[in-house]
């Protein structure tokens, strides 16, 4: 089983993602984890990042000391810019998220569904409700991915028949990166496309909520170093 | 043609209690400090205006700005988007205890919403939100076989931007990503009350340059050298 | 009747109606005869003028070959620019038109119905239709008012019960500045308000294709000389 | 990332027969004359593309430009507001003559219709247009007391636009009222072309002042003299 097998890291998982994003293409990055695919952009290859709240090609964090609180990302981080950037209004922003604008959303998930739909914004009926731009990103861009432990901290599946979180999106989702696998929504199902070489088709069935199908080869899993 | 207003405590004084008011930004960047705190210091001294409406992407972070208008009481109901924030306690504390309406709405949405106020469109539609519990009671629509629900305007009694250059006629530029939402906001609202960082002569803003031309505005006071709401969370302030 | 009276040139018309007209409003004027309307502005008044393809604050006309045919107005014409002037695209343009923050649109027309239903973009099916932004601006200013000739060229009045021309907005008019009176629409109904001073009522009323009604005083028209 | 194209006859080289053609302009203003005229000169070249439904404000003037196309037999259909101008024969004598097909919208509705499509809004509601003609056939609903028709997104497979500085990566700014429908079809097309006056690197314009971010932008080709349309009108300019 997976405790056996070192699966990859937050990390190694955003690096795979990273590896998926061609160059020139525009892209978002969900706040929290999914920021951190922007820190393994292939050599030769730079993408232009979309923030929410109206950035179009923004670069890293500033030296600590160095920000400036007019200039920040969705996730409330500061942010630099790169040659090349704009500023834009809020209802821009959302044109070019909502207007299929977006070559890739790179998203973290509670659940993620064969059927592509998501659930990443709301625990249940506990606490204090809060969306953001989920819901916006989810019909936003012509490729909608999620990067995620491929199990809960209690062990339990996240890539399952059916969402049982309240739904950020419907059949919105066509591929997943998690600690394990890669895997493709595709006809309602999940399509695996690579794996840890160490990890057997079986152990990784039996940590998935739903049906892994095999219609063509299965890659293994690069673990880099990084 | 003149539009400026002799103070911050001139500027908010004509809101009144139960009113909606759309304030600008996101997180720090944008909101307009200076003025949120002329109106809780109105409020302090009069006991009005309360039972307030706020239409802003968050619900206050910290002790200062919106945050601070909630822990004074003056806040019925927010309409937002995210109600979280590095120190969200005082709107978590009210929610949870009953004592603070939240409509939440997704981002995209709020801002679109905002723009149909401000655009004579009372109802459009969106994918954002289908099949969802936040879509519950809306109109739902197929076009081209895909499904959407269909959303309201939104519209304000006032609104409270903060922009960097004015000019006497209401024209404004923004600084950076502190433009966010205080463009649409300027639409939506019946009157749009400005904190402007430099106020300058019609003329002193390039026509090209101009984001929220000035028939969209009402009054504009200078703050020339404004807070930013997230330096002074970080500094811990309170206000009062 | 009208032939032994000297009736309001369209100058006389374009003068009384720049007379309501608010210091520092912000005003669209149609394109051809409603345009004139900028050149009588009362002293001491400005108004700030809206075109619909994406100025605010423009100016008259420049002089003969100092033209620059990026900066036109909705007629095509040749303009200039005051100072706080500010561009922007047609989709904001209208934006500002049809969220109402115009406060008064003066247009022409071919007929005016008492119920405040204008039809000033069609004569019928013959020739080639052209609508322009007159659909949009009669239902994007605080105040819609008209400016026309009181009856045809051939005699027939133009202000009247139902409109027989394709209507361009429905309920939309509230004051009619004629060559002969100035008539609000109130509730489905001609409220007269200013007629020329040798034209008796029932001269006007014999010109007018609904009745006009009198709740109130009705001043003279002033005749001024320009 | 650098979109920049060789050449006028490159750029309008992928657009097919039958194809959505949005073309930037109001009257000559911002009107990408080089790059109709790259298109006029491959139809007459290789009889491609024909067919086309070409949506501007108007439906061209004298002999250059739209007018050019629609006389060369080039466009089966206009979407405009005003098919109207100074010498609107070209088109007017095919419309009566049954040979092109018009759909007429109202300015501010096709200005607003280009937006949706750019901005994922498959439909709308606005006051324009209830109860006239233009609203035949058009879903009716009441909102608040007031009635509203309802309009649909309107996308195209190329747009082809005019700016004045553009940078290698697709970020535009525009020259006074030239800008009008440009930002709006640059968004809405499946391909947007860009002629610009002046091409510059990636930093050569402020992130504040940039119009349309490079993101709704395809490709772009420097035209350093551009012609306007309504000096080429008053020469009496023929096309080709």
């Amino acid at each position: 089983m997976t405790d056996q097998i070192e699966k990859l890291t937050n990390a190694q998982i955003a690096w795979r993602a990273a590896q998926d994003i061609a160059d020139g293409a525009y892209v978002n990055l969900g706040i929290g984890f999914p920021e951190m695919v922007a820190k393994f952009q292939p050599e030769g290859r730079e993408a232009v990042f979309h923030t929410e709240n109206g950035v179009l090609g923004f670069g890293p964090a500033p030296a600590p000391g160095e920000e400036d609180w007019d200039l920040i990302n969705a996730g409330k981080k500061a942010i630099t810019l790169k040659p090349g950037a704009a500023f834009f209004h809020h209802a821009d922003s959302f044109a070019m998220v909502r207007g299929g604008h977006l070559d890739v959303a790179i998203l973290g998930a509670y659940e993620v569904a064969q059927t592509g739909d998501l659930a990443n914004w709301s625990t249940g009926p506990k606490g204090v409700p809060a969306v953001g731009g989920a819901m916006d990103l989810v019909h936003g861009a012509k490729r909608v991915a999620v990067i995620t432990e491929h199990v809960t901290k209690k062990g339990q599946p996240k890539l399952v028949e059916r969402c049982s979180l309240p739904l950020t999106g419907v059949g919105c989702v066509t591929r997943v990166y998690t600690s394990l696998a890669v895997v493709d929504i595709e006809d309602g199902r999940f399509v695996l496309r690579e794996k840890l070489a160490g990890l057997s088709f079986d152990d990784l069935q039996a940590q998935t909520g739903a049906e892994l199908h095999r219609p063509g080869p299965v890659a293994d899993l690069i673990v880099p170093e990084l | 043609m003149d539009k400026t207003l002799p103070s911050l405590a001139e500027a908010v004084a004509g809101i009144e209690d139960g009113a909606t008011v759309m304030i600008g930004g996101f997180g720090g960047s944008g909101a307009p400090i200076e003025l949120i705190h002329a109106l809780i210091d109105r409020y302090l001294a009069t006991g009005h205006p309360k039972g307030l409406t706020i239409v802003n992407n968050n619900a206050g972070n910290g002790h200062v700005g919106i945050a601070a208008m909630i822990e004074q009481g003056m806040v019925a109901k927010m309409i937002c988007s995210f109600p979280r924030s590095a120190d969200p306690r005082v709107f978590t504390e009210l929610y949870l205890s009953g004592k603070i309406e939240l409509e939440l709405v997704p981002q995209g949405t709020l801002a679109e919403r905002i723009r149909a106020g401000g655009a004579g469109i009372p109802a459009f539609y969106t994918p954002t939100g289908y099949g969802t519990e936040l879509a519950n009671g809306k109109p739902v629509e197929e076009f081209d076989g895909k499904h959407y629900i269909r959303e309201r305007w939104l519209k304000a009694d006032v609104a409270l931007i903060k922009a960097e250059i004015g000019d006497t006629m209401g024209n404004l530029t923004y600084r950076m990503a502190a433009r966010n939402f205080a463009p649409l906001m300027a639409t939506a609202a019946e009157r749009t009350i400005v904190q402007v960082t430099k106020l300058v002569a019609p003329g002193g803003i390039d026509p090209e340059a101009v984001i929220t031309p000035g028939l969209f505005v009402d009054g504009l006071v200078e703050v020339a050298t404004p807070a930013q709401e997230e330096a002074l969370n970080r500094a811990e302030a309170h206000h009062p």
